[in-house]
């Protein structure tokens, strides 16, 4: 494959965080390919994450490397690590409430938009053209994950398992190479499940995208991981594909548990 | 000869400040403690200080109270007055989980409302407290140390003492120092919130009303008197907000400064220094001298 | 919604339209004076003073059969302690409700402010904002052709206060501790120090405090190290006892020296009666005079308020006003704002509460005009003599 | 001049001003204190270098507002990297120090005696003009990017910070518009009223501003326009007992608060068809609104 000829798109090395005491991550490693869905798995408090804060640079970490398309963003901004292409949902929707579900999405066009405060003051011409364009691309995003109906209501305002949508619409709109997806599922009837398993996989197949996806409901990241991490007490304990994750007995007996005898 | 040492000088400065400090403290405390729990700067706290000025006021004027029911009573006056204006002014944005603004601006203009209430009621003019205590000041080799400031202090400090005891022993205390961790957990452990920030704004309200009965006997009593806890704001921040200790710390801190700007450099320039202090100290410092600095989760 | 909304939105916008449009009105009939006084807010108690002088005097003018045969009306706009609203209310009463003259507020600050804008609008103001640049413009030296003060100036009555300290209290070192936000506290403090430097005597330390100052101890102790023989503390009335209560409080025996508004403020019930003991200050009028009295009884009766130094000095500037504007009926069988400004400026021995009052044109301010220094003694201003401005 | 075109004038500054704390703080979230102290500055500015250095008033007004940029830059480069009451605190120590330092150069500003004899050169014109000026600009920054990002920054710095939005740019580039829009208001108002004092400057004058924005509607520009010339302007005219309209608006306010928190317009605002061929997004939830983004987006199909 020619993908792997080519070095990882993320590298994280040795990541650590404490908070107080507790070492909510505890070196970390991990590498996620081009094109790849992997997925990190754990009981509540494992650290999951907090790695995705460190990731997208919530927070900083207290050592080790995050190589991101070859640069070490460890400790950068979130939103210089957001402009580098890596974006991310949040495990408690996080949307702007108070816009409509089209400006929500068009907000991660406006690191992008090229023109400055002068320029919009002024009301120039090259402004209402790129905001032309903008609109264009957002709308886009939404149809593609089928909200296009929705484009001018409140983001607030719509349901639980549409707002988990036009949060994905916002972060693919960043126009990702990596995306971080904090439980996504969280929250979803079984059918949304189903759509949702369904939208992340088109997603994934049509686009030159890699996936990190933090869940809790194991058939989400079997059906959809290439590659699984499995968190305990902030420790990687095991890892692999869905298969060799199935039946790796450190990981039954720290986490699988009973489901999966 | 009324000559005074450089020493004598030094420590009448000294004590100047610390009794300044101590009028802040009582501002600061009250006004950190809402800020514990709510998490915003509650400057109707100024309000409520004015109003119960007042109303002990009326008691000293036409009740003829003798100072110590003066004081209870501008010190419930101001309890009721800040449970009334928690749950006129504030509940129904909290039930609504309003954002910060709305807290801000609403008890910025709650300052406003209950300053006006005071024009409207005795002008705009101002008004001296009844003489409450007889002996003003003493002297002991030198320096002059006032009564009311003696007052002021001992006042801070037993109440205090009596906060302190009471966010430790009691039950309410107890809950209210889970709901300044935490407003959400505490209605999960099955405490009622309404109740608990009731609780905060009442004993947030008595400490303005304490302070607000000293102030008026110190000084003289006019609407805008609540004005002063902007210094309280001042001294809250600097000890590090969502910190009592600190809040008390930050006030004495705030009280030595002014008296050693106003000795080395006169009044006027001290709230330039001031503020150009206070940015170096958030920058250095954000989180106060014993504050614990906030961070947003994900 | 939408609609109803608009519709609200239009009608909220045109009601300022109607009520300005029915707002206008007044014919040749009578005799409109403007009045613009600080009637709400902390300064009230002394436009009040003067809304209620100058209304006593219309009255009894009235009553009397007017000016020329026409009764005279005063418009009142309250200032709310905002130059703002000075600014707005001397605008309005001369756009639209066309007054002859305007009363002036006894603030300093605002006669600052109306001054460069009478010269546009040509209607004289008579007040008693003290400050001298509220009268003399700056930049020429020149008065200001429509502002007139009908008491004695800041700067009189500091030099009053100074050359009564030096040539009677003999005293030589002197320590000063004023609001350095308050322009009437500055206008004070400023020619008396420079008067003091001039005539002998030393300022031995110089304190200032901000309005949001309460507390004065440091300032206080700084002087009371300086050793100075006597304080001059020209504050606001809401500072004075404060003033005067820190100081006693620190032991400091230094002769205290006050100003005109040291009525009824030094004796404030929170104070140590023997805080404010010995206090000197000079005054507008004689609080023993009987000619007051009458007047005192009179004033508390009609407003159920005690009259106070702006009420006498009030009185006195209404009372110039009203004899200009007679002089110029006299003269030209009418009168116009330009006529009452001319004939201001020959006023001349006005038999006022306050004395004889004079107005030089040169300055459009009093001269020779007399005050009474007072002293606290056993609790009480006490009447020590009558005293003028030195001549230099 | 009319007694209604002064009123007028002195409304149009307050708008003026507003519309600075309208994109501060009603759309960012951000309080500052310290809003009348940069229309102190630009007051003291103007008219100092006019008056005493015999600077043209054109020049003048620039140099005024670039001192206030300049000075904004400053301050908000150091204290909105703090939290938000920090630099609630910070903006108000600033507008206490720079009323501070007017009241101490006495020599060049005339301390608490104030600043007299400004020419009068704000004509009813020059201020409507700014006027429309000061709308038609906050209106564009409010509709472009920079408004959208002012929402997200309010609604949730982080998510904004995640979708790559530099907030803390974002913030001080809001913060000096609103800087510059106070120094242009406190130079027009010099200007009109022909003298400056350092009282004009304090805290509770920005929280007038404030309380004028969300009487309004903190999202709606019509809305905040509406507040400032209410509350300016009509009591201005009426005048009724003063101390009872202080009471009346805070109770208005208190009012709006609780029960329509979005302020009296929420998110309408006035649009003239023609006039304004950009819409506000998302303005208006419901069949109306969706309609117009459907008709919108056959246009751009066609473009």
């Amino acid at each position: 494959m020619p993908e792997m000829e080519r070095a990882p798109l993320l590298e994280v090395k040795g990541l650590c965080k404490r908070f107080g005491g507790v070492h909510a991550v505890d070196d970390f490693n991990a590498v996620v390919n081009r094109n790849h869905l992997v997925g990190i798995i754990g009981p509540n408090g494992a650290g999951k994450t907090t790695i995705l804060n460190l990731l997208s640079g919530v927070y900083p970490g207290n050592s080790g490397q995050i190589v991101f398309q070859g640069q070490d963003v460890a400790g950068k901004r979130s939103h210089q690590i957001g402009r580098q292409g890596m974006t991310r949902t949040f495990q408690n929707i996080r949307l702007f409430g108070d816009m409509s579900v089209l400006d929500n999405v068009k907000i991660a066009y406006s690191w992008q938009a090229k023109y400055g405060m002068l320029q919009a003051m002024l009301g120039l011409r090259g402004v209402s053209q790129t905001e032309r364009e903008v609109e264009g691309r957002a709308l886009h995003w939404l149809e593609r994950v089928g909200l296009a109906e929705h484009r001018a209501d409140m983001a607030g305002s719509l349901p639980y398992g549409l707002q988990r949508r036009v949060e994905l619409a916002r972060a693919l709109a960043g126009e990702p190479k990596l995306l971080l997806l904090d439980e996504p599922a969280a929250g979803l009837n079984p059918a949304e499940v189903q759509e949702f398993i369904a939208l992340v996989s088109g997603l994934f197949s049509e686009l030159d995208l890699s996936i990190i996806l933090i869940e809790h409901r194991m058939e989400v990241v079997m059906r959809l991981c290439h590659w699984i991490y499995v968190q305990d007490f902030g420790r990687t304990i095991g890892q692999g594909t869905p298969e060799q994750i199935r039946r790796d007995p450190v990981v039954i007996k720290a986490y699988l548990g009973e489901e999966f005898e | 000869m009324e000559g005074t040492s450089t020493f004598s000088f030094v420590v009448q400065q000294m004590v100047n400040g610390i009794s300044l400090g101590a009028v802040y403290a009582l501002i600061a405390v009250g006004f950190a403690l809402v800020f514990n729990v709510l998490k915003f700067s509650n400057f109707s706290h100024g309000g409520v200080i004015g109003i119960s000025a007042y109303v002990g006021f009326l008691g000293a004027l036409h009740l003829h109270l003798p100072l110590l029911p003066t004081l209870l009573l501008g010190t419930l006056a101001g309890g009721v007055v800040a449970s009334v204006v928690e749950f006129l002014a504030f509940r129904s944005i909290r039930k609504k989980r309003g954002q910060l603004v709305y807290f801000f601006v609403t008890s910025v203009t709650m300052l406003m409302l209950l300053e006006q209430v005071l024009v409207i009621f005795f002008g705009a003019s101002f008004f001296t407290y009844p003489q409450l205590i007889r002996t003003t000041s003493f002297t002991v080799g030198g320096v002059s140390i006032s009564i009311l400031y003696i007052l002021m202090m001992v006042c801070a400090a037993v109440a205090f003492a009596v906060l302190a005891w009471a966010l430790r022993y009691t039950k309410v205390g107890i809950a209210i120092r889970a709901a300044s961790n935490d407003l959400t957990t505490t209605n999960l452990m099955g405490v009622n919130v309404d109740f608990i920030v009731l609780a905060t704004f009442f004993v947030s309200g008595l400490l303005a009303g304490l302070s607000g009965v000293l102030l008026g006997m110190a000084y003289t009593l006019y609407p805008q008197i609540g004005q002063l806890v902007v210094k309280g704001f001042i001294a809250s921040v600097l000890g590090g907000l969502g910190s009592l200790t600190g809040a008390a710390m930050g006030a004495l801190a705030l009280g030595i400064v002014e008296v050693f700007l106003i000795t080395v450099m006169g009044a006027g320039l001290s709230p330039a220094v001031i503020f150009v202090l206070m940015v170096v100290f958030l920058l250095v410092r954000p989180q106060g001298f014993a504050g614990v600095s906030f961070k947003e989760k994900a | 919604m939408r609609k109803s909304l608009a519709l609200f939105l239009v009608v909220a916008m045109l009601v300022p339209v109607m009520a300005l449009t029915a707002g206008c009105s007044g014919g040749s009939k009578e005799i409109l004076i403007g009045n613009i006084q600080d009637l709400t807010g902390p300064n009230k108690a002394f436009g009040v003073a003067m809304t209620n002088a100058a209304q006593m005097y219309i009255e009894k003018l009235n009553a009397a059969g007017g000016i020329g045969g026409k009764q005279l009306r005063m418009i009142s706009y309250d200032t709310k302690s905002d130059v703002n609203e000075a600014i707005n209310a001397y605008n309005r009463l001369i756009d639209q409700d066309k007054v002859l003259a305007v009363l002036g507020p006894p603030i300093a600050n605002m006669g600052i402010a109306l001054a460069p804008i009478s010269v546009t609008k040509k209607v004289p103001i008579i007040g008693l904002f003290m400050d001298e640049k509220a009268t003399t413009d700056a930049k020429t030296g020149q008065p200001f052709t429509y502002m007139f003060l009908a008491q004695n100036s800041a700067g009189t009555q500091a030099r009053i206060m100074a050359s009564y300290a030096i040539n009677e209290l003999k005293l030589k070192k002197f320590a000063v501790l004023y609001n350095q936000q308050n322009a009437y506290s500055v206008s004070l403090a400023e020619p008396f120090i420079a008067y003091v430097t001039a005539h002998g005597g030393t300022v031995v330390d110089k304190e200032t405090f901000l309005t949001a100052d309460k507390d004065y101890k440091t300032q206080l102790t700084k002087i009371k190290k300086a050793q100075p023989e006597a304080i001059y503390m020209p504050t606001y009335p809401q500072e004075i006892p404060l003033s005067l209560q820190q100081a006693y409080e620190l032991g400091i025996k230094a002769t205290i020296l006050g100003d005109n508004s040291y009525i009824p403020f030094a004796t404030a019930s929170n104070t140590d009666p023997k805080a404010a003991e010995g206090v000197y200050f000079p005054y507008g009028v004689d609080p023993a005079d009987a000619k007051l009295q009458q007047f005192a009884t009179d004033y508390k009766a009609k407003w159920g308020i005690a009259a106070i130094a702006q009420s006498y000095s009030g009185w006195d500037a209404f009372g110039a006003l009203a004899d200009a504007i007679k002089r110029a009926y006299a003269a030209n069988k009418k009168v116009t704002p330009d006529m009452v400004a001319a004939e201001m400026n020959k006023t001349k021995d006005y038999a006022g509460y306050q004395g004889a009052l004079t107005i030089s044109p040169d300055t459009h301010r009093p001269v020779g005009l007399p005050m009474v220094i007072l002293q606290i003694k056993g609790g009480k201003p006490t009447t020590l003599t009558q005293y003028k401005e030195p001549t230099q | 001049m009319s007694y209604f075109v002064t009123v007028g004038v002195f409304t149009a500054i307050t708008i003026i001003g507003v519309l600075g704390t309208f994109i501060l703080t009603g759309l960012t979230g951000l309080f500052s204190l310290g809003q009348a102290a940069f229309m102190g500055l630009g007051a003291y500015v103007s008219a100092l270098l006019v008056v005493t250095f015999h600077v043209p008033f054109p020049l003048a007004v620039v140099l005024a507002v670039l001192f206030a940029l300049g000075v904004g830059y400053f301050i908000g480069y150091t204290t909105l990297k703090i939290r938000q009451d920090f630099f609630a605190l910070a903006t108000f120590g600033f507008g206490e120090a720079v009323r501070a330092v007017m009241n101490e150069s006495v020599k060049w500003t005339g301390g608490a005696m104030g600043f007299a004899g400004v020419p009068q050169l704000t004509t009813p014109w020059l201020a409507a003009a700014a006027l429309i000026a000061a709308v038609w600009l906050v209106r564009n920054v409010r509709y472009s990017k920079f408004g959208r990002d002012c929402l997200a920054i309010r609604t949730d710095e982080l998510a904004a910070e995640v979708m790559g939005i530099n907030a803390f740019d974002h913030k001080l580039k809001v913060f000096l518009l609103g800087a510059g829009l106070s120094a242009f208001a406190g130079a027009l108002s010099a200007f009109f009223t022909t003298y400056v004092e350092p009282a004009m400057f304090g805290w509770t004058q920005s929280a007038v501003w404030i309380i004028m924005v969300f009487f309004g509607g903190r999202d709606s520009l019509t809305g905040a326009i509406f507040g400032a010339t209410t509350l300016s302007a009509l009591p201005e005219v009426l005048r009724f007992a003063s101390q009872w309209r202080v009471a009346i608006y805070c109770l208005i306010i208190l009012l709006i608060i609780n029960f329509r928190p979005a302020g009296l317009f929420g998110r309408w605002e006035l649009s003239f068809k023609g006039l304004s061929r950009r819409r506000p997004p998302g303005a208006g939830a419901g069949k109306g609104r969706r309609k117009a983004v459907a008709e919108k987006g056959g246009a751009d199909a066609d473009a």
